[in-house]
């Protein structure tokens, strides 16, 4: 029943649309929550009434809809990084009738996640991945914030010109293949492989994807984007939609679709390993707290990238557990800064500071975090780390294998300056009055640092009956 | 057993915010116990050892991921003398903590550091002891900036910093070592391995990290500024354990399991020279009293990376029985400076002088400390010292031996220095007293310790010698 | 293929393309909301060409026109969407000009 | 004859792009889009595709032209003589769009590119109606999305907020 992942919040909208505006308002949080948690419910223990009940909807739709392991870790990350995004914005949106709005745009955008990660058609894919786009235009926009305003625009227009590419690129496999099915563009990209209109194709579609996901030298909008958007938005953008749209889809169409390809693998590989160090020297430099987070994204983002190129199994599992790794604490540490956002009221860097006594989960929360993204171990970030650089190092690519190890180096330095900036160090006069966030930011935080020491403690454990059947997406 | 050894403070650890929250007595106790516990399992676990078993315990999930734990000789022997170390600086700690905040977060990085200490000394496998070293480098950072001002935050951070380029570098090594033999477990590696050398970058890489752990010049720098930290911490990092961290790797791997290239029986012992000659010179004109003791760490250290990398029986038993000296009376140093530091509120030992009339014990068990960390007979550290310089004369390294000579002669001159300045001369405060009763045993403890290692220098010499019939790879 | 067929494809491949650039251009080179918005649309309009020269090249005319007209509802919404945003951005400085909203970096 | 006209009908689509980023008042640049529109219209029935062409027809030479004439409306009005700068400006970044088209269009006209891969069968079925309604449900949910998104953004970005 995969098209219920898809239909339950179509209902959900509809239900809460109906009119009766003083119950449904009420009603709308519990509506997202029930249905990220049930998301991560049914992912985690695999239901056989839900996965292999009769698809009662089937009867009337062909949604041609389809989950492997790799939709798997997707459909799990989407659920809680959402379910997390949800509790943060009724935390943080003052206002009941923005809230609202807010509730059913996540809706959506949950609508166009789920759908990307389970469908089966190129040209599907587009729409929705244009789903979660507008729906995060609108999110990033929704405060009317002038700082938030420009950054939605500068996102609508690099994801236009995206879909721009990604269309383009649809119309000549479409020549190609005669269809947009996955299936069909994969046997006309095999036959045809020597093709210039089929190579150009695929090129400017990953051109596409790498502005979606926000790499070098493609990632101008992601700052703006992530650092003026309101807290909860930040969130979810930072957390899933850009890895749904850009680097899930890039996971998928390069591994099945356009390749496995050499000269795919090469672009990939030199783009990741670029976004990496681009993106951390960058974070380096920064002193708002969202823009350094997002220049890590970034750079984080590199490591996957780079893993997908290298190609063999070992590399894409670890490139899929660094995916489902990093949308956990990087969505932690937006979660943590938005506790810190609302406490002090700034995210200047500079004008916190001791923070950690005042709000000692957020601290030790956002500690976590950041060791996990610094690959320090025994925390998740590291056990991703370590799998992409053993399988870049047995392929033979020991630079790549030193820049992405060295790479953690600035990782690590910028996140300490964070820390040292924010949470440690001596507590100013002014901040004196600064409390802990309220439950709706501590309890996520929680969840997420949870999840992330849990399955870095746990990694030997799961590593062979959980970790390495991600691969299996792998034809 | 083993497990209990390494999880009892590991988990422990977590609980002593919350006994805290009850009162502080309990938890300071609970610290304690902690790594007593440890301390008196180790000691229950090294009669099946030095009877020449090994002791095992390993849980396998069928891949390169399995959580092993052994303990050998060598093991036991730097267990031993980390548990009994940190034991005396917890007692320490009871006193000297007691009039700072945050002491929730120092309990349970102590304790912390200490279970990634055993942990990384019994592990059996290169991930798992990756995953312990950086334990204890979050912990030292946290430690190094305790007092949470900026310029000693910033120093946390570059302590941090330098030692985690080394270890990604070590763990880089790792990884070739993997690609080579086909696996992370020391013993698999061992039977791989067989009788080849490991491949010369590997073992550059891995040096890279036990350097910069072991803040061997070039790698240095972060061990004086960290003197900043509380004068326990001090003595926990500087002193007993976390210096000795990359020691013990050095043993474990480079001696205990894999033959290197011969090229490194020689380099690393230039490398340790240089850093023993430069840092005692560095010692000699600071005037941080805090900062002079790092100093003359660093040199040591490079003594007993001489005895561990020339290879021969009586360097390696003299190295060994270094690290339990040198950990002895450099804590012993470290805490007394920390009672004139919280006494006086003043480092630098210029602006010091005649405490010894009002602190007596103080300044009588810093002057033992000191004796032993000169070399001078018939305190512990002249054994030791003695002997890594004779396994070195015997292999052949006359020039370095006679560098390190000099270097020992340094040591010398910087600490009476340091002695006469702080503790001799006019009195120059009134009022000052005597550090509190618990700290004062602490120090005292640790100074008798000193001059007991020597008198008694047959029993710790047995402990070593059994050591070292287990490890293979040294020169008959 | 016919020789027919490839002359279509050539002249309206040449055409679409000449109009991506044009819509290219213009993003890169004006600074008004607005007009990056029409520049926009103007690419917008080059790929629903290429997609029904797709069709009519392969004779999937229909599926060709189901993508078409999909293409083109979405295009309104972020149109829509994108008007909205500039409208807020003028309500806020009164200008549409992109330099008067430069105020962060990036 | 069919060709003469498809080579008119091209030639006006690109040079209606091109006067849409030429003029200096916004409002012609609208005109302009619909104009182009028109024409992709016309193009779009040359290519056997009727029912986009009306879509194309009603919706973007319409809809979108009056959206955006709208929002032209909405915002300032320009005086005369902020006209004449803005022409300069525009001009100084402006005045070399045309050479580059004609320039492309030039190179592109020289070089031919054959088309190296196999075209497919054709299809089984080529019906607008049947494919839309009974094979591509998967886009009409998303299509009803994006549709539901628009509607939400149009609540929140354009209702009158309290403190503006």
């Amino acid at each position: 029943m995969l098209s219920l992942f898809v239909l339950l919040p179509f209902l959900a909208i509809v239900m809460l649309n109906l009119p009766l505006k003083t119950v449904t308002r009420q009603l709308a949080l519990w509506f997202g929550i029930a249905l990220s948690a049930g998301q991560v419910f049914v992912v985690i223990f695999q239901p056989d009434v839900f996965w292999n009940g009769t698809d009662l909807l089937g009867r009337f739709f062909t949604l041609r809809l389809q989950a492997d392991n790799l939709s798997m870790v997707m459909l799990l990350s989407i659920g809680i990084v959402t379910f997390a995004a949800i509790l943060v914005g009724r935390q943080t949106i003052a206002d009941s009738r923005l809230r609202f709005n807010f509730m059913n745009l996540v809706l959506l955008s949950l609508i166009g996640m789920n759908g990307t990660v389970l469908l089966t058609d190129l040209f599907s894919l587009y729409i929705f991945i244009e789903v979660v786009a507008i729906s995060s235009f609108i999110l990033i926009a929704f405060q009317r914030d002038l700082n938030a305003l420009e950054g939605a625009f500068k996102y609508i227009i690099l994801s236009a010109v995206a879909t721009v590419l990604m269309l383009l690129s649809v119309s000549v496999l479409l020549m190609a293949a005669g269809d947009t099915s996955f299936s069909s563009v994969a046997a006309a990209v095999k036959n045809s492989s020597s093709s210039h209109f089929v190579r150009f194709a695929i090129g400017i579609f990953i051109c596409g994807l790498f502005i979606k996901g926000g790499l070098v030298p493609f990632h101008g909008w992601l700052p703006a984007a992530y650092s003026m958007a309101p807290a909860a938005v930040s969130v979810l953008l930072a957390g899933i939609v850009t890895k749904v749209s850009g680097i899930y889809a890039l996971i998928r169409l390069s591994t099945s679709v356009f390749g496995p390809d050499s000269s795919l693998n090469a672009v990939l590989m030199i783009a990741g390993a670029v976004s990496i160090v681009i993106g951390a020297l960058a974070a380096t430099g920064q002193s708002d707290f969202k823009r350094m987070l997002a220049y890590s994204s970034i750079s984080q983002v590199g490591y996957i990238i780079l893993a997908l190129g290298c190609g063999t199994k070992l590399a894409l599992v670890g490139a899929v557990f660094h995916l489902f790794n990093h949308s956990i604490f990087k969505s932690l540490l937006f979660v943590n800064s938005a506790a810190v956002e609302q406490q002090t009221g700034t995210s200047d860097m500079d004008k916190m500071g001791g923070l950690g006594s005042r709000m000692p989960y957020t601290n030790a929360t956002s500690l976590i975090a950041f060791l996990s993204t610094a690959g320090v171990p025994p925390l998740a970030g590291f056990w991703s780390k370590l799998i992409i650089v053993i399988a870049l190092w047995q392929s033979g690519y020991y630079i790549y294998a030193f820049i992405a190890i060295l790479s953690s180096i600035i990782t690590l330095g910028y996140l300490l300056s964070m820390q040292r900036r924010v949470f440690f160090g001596i507590l100013s006069d002014k901040l004196q009055a600064v409390r802990e966030a309220g439950f709706g930011i501590v309890f996520p935080a929680c969840v997420l640092a949870a999840i992330t020491v849990g399955v870095g403690l746990s990694f030997p454990f799961i590593f062979n009956s959980f970790i390495i059947p991600i691969g299996a997406f792998l034809k | 057993m083993l497990l209990l050894i390494v999880f009892v403070p590991l988990t422990g650890a977590f609980t002593l915010p919350i006994a805290g929250r009850v009162s502080d007595r309990l938890r300071n106790l609970l610290a304690l116990g902690f790594v007593l516990i440890s301390l008196v399992l180790t000691a229950a676990i090294s009669m099946p050892v030095f009877s020449g078993e090994t002791v095992t315990s390993a849980a396998i999930f069928n891949n390169v991921y399995n959580f092993v734990l052994y303990a050998d000789g060598l093991a036991v022997f730097m267990a031993f003398v980390s548990a009994l170390i940190s034991a005396i600086i917890i007692f320490y700690s009871f006193g000297y903590i007691s009039h700072y905040e945050n002491q929730n977060e120092y309990y349970l990085m102590v304790v912390l550091f200490f279970g990634g200490m055993m942990g990384l000394v019994f592990s059996g496998n290169l991930i798992f002891l990756y995953l312990f070293w950086e334990i204890t480098a979050i912990t030292s950072w946290r430690l190094i900036g305790f007092f949470r001002e900026k310029q000693h935050v910033l120093r946390a951070d570059k302590a941090f910093m330098v030692t985690m380029f080394g270890s990604v570098l070590m763990l880089v090594g790792f990884i070739s070592i993997y690609q080579q033999t086909g696996s992370f477990e020391l013993a698999a590696i061992k039977s791989a391995l067989g009788t080849g050398h490991l491949s010369n970058l590997a073992a550059a890489l891995i040096l890279a990290g036990i350097l910069s752990k072991s803040a061997t010049l070039p790698l240095h720098t972060w061990l004086p500024d960290a003197g900043v930290a509380p004068s326990p911490v001090t003595a926990l990092l500087h002193a007993a354990l976390l210096v000795k961290i990359g020691v013990y790797v050095f043993a474990r791997l480079f001696v205990a399991t894999f033959t290197v290239d011969e090229f490194w029986h020689t380099a690393v012992p230039v490398i340790a020279a240089v850093s023993a000659l430069v840092s005692a010179g560095a010692a000699m004109v600071d005037t941080d009293l805090k900062r002079i003791i790092a100093y003359s760490t660093v040199s040591q250290i490079g003594f007993i990376f001489l005895g561990l990398s020339i290879g021969n029986e009586i360097g390696v038993a003299g190295a060994l029985l270094y690290i339990m000296m040198h950990g002895l009376a450099k804590g012993g140093l470290f805490l007394c400076a920390g009672i004139v530091e919280q006494n006086t509120k003043i480092k630098d030992i210029t602006k010091l002088g005649g405490l010894i009339k009002t602190m007596p014990i103080t300044a009588v068990s810093f002057l033992l400390c000191a004796f032993s960390v000169m070399g001078i007979p018939p305190f512990g550290g002249f054994f030791s010292k003695y002997m890594v310089i004779a396994g070195a004369v015997q292999s052949g390294h006359l020039w370095i031996s006679l560098t390190f000579l000099v270097g020992a002669f340094l040591t010398i001159i910087y600490l009476l220095r340091v002695f006469n300045m702080v503790f001799l001369g006019e009195v120059r405060f009134a009022g000052v007293k005597e550090g509190s009763a618990v700290m004062v045993i602490s120090v005292a403890v640790l100074a008798v310790l000193s001059l007991a290692g020597g008198i008694l220098i047959y029993w710790p010499c047995q402990f070593v010698l059994s050591t070292i019939q287990q490890l293979p790879g040294i020169v008959k | 293929m016919t020789n027919d067929m490839a002359v279509v494809l050539w002249l309206f491949g040449v055409a679409a393309a000449l109009v991506l650039i044009v819509g290219f251009y213009c993003l890169i080179a004006t600074v008004n909301l607005i007009r990056a918005l029409i520049g926009l649309e103007i690419l917008t309009k080059a790929v629903t060409l290429f997609i029904i020269l797709a069709g009519y090249v392969t004779g999937r005319t229909g599926l060709a026109q189901a993508l078409a007209i999909t293409l083109i509802i979405i295009e309104v919404v972020v149109v829509v969407v994108a008007v909205g945003v500039v409208l807020c951005v003028f309500s806020h400085n009164k200008s549409v000009d992109v330099r008067m909203i430069r105020n962060v970096k990036g | 004859m069919v060709l003469i006209l498809n080579i008119i009908l091209l030639v006006l689509f690109v040079v209606g792009a091109v006067w849409t980023m030429m003029t200096t008042r916004l409002l012609h640049s609208a005109v302009g889009l619909a104009f182009t529109s028109a024409v992709l219209t016309v193009l779009m029935f040359q290519l056997d595709s009727p029912l986009a062409a009306v879509f194309e027809l009603s919706v973007c030479a319409g809809l979108v032209s009056a959206i955006f004439i709208s929002t032209i409306m909405l915002t300032k009005r320009v005086t005369a003589e902020e006209l004449i700068v803005q022409r300069k400006i525009r001009l100084a970044s402006f005045w070399f769009l045309p050479i580059v088209v004609v320039a492309a269009a030039i190179v592109l006209s020289l070089i031919h590119i054959p088309v190296d891969f196999k075209l497919p069968e054709p299809p089984v079925e080529n019906n607008v109606k049947n494919i839309m309604w009974n094979l591509r449900h998967l886009d009409l949910m998303g299509q009803i999305a994006i549709l539901l998104t628009g509607v939400f953004g149009v609540v929140t970005l354009f209702k009158e907020s309290k403190h503006d």
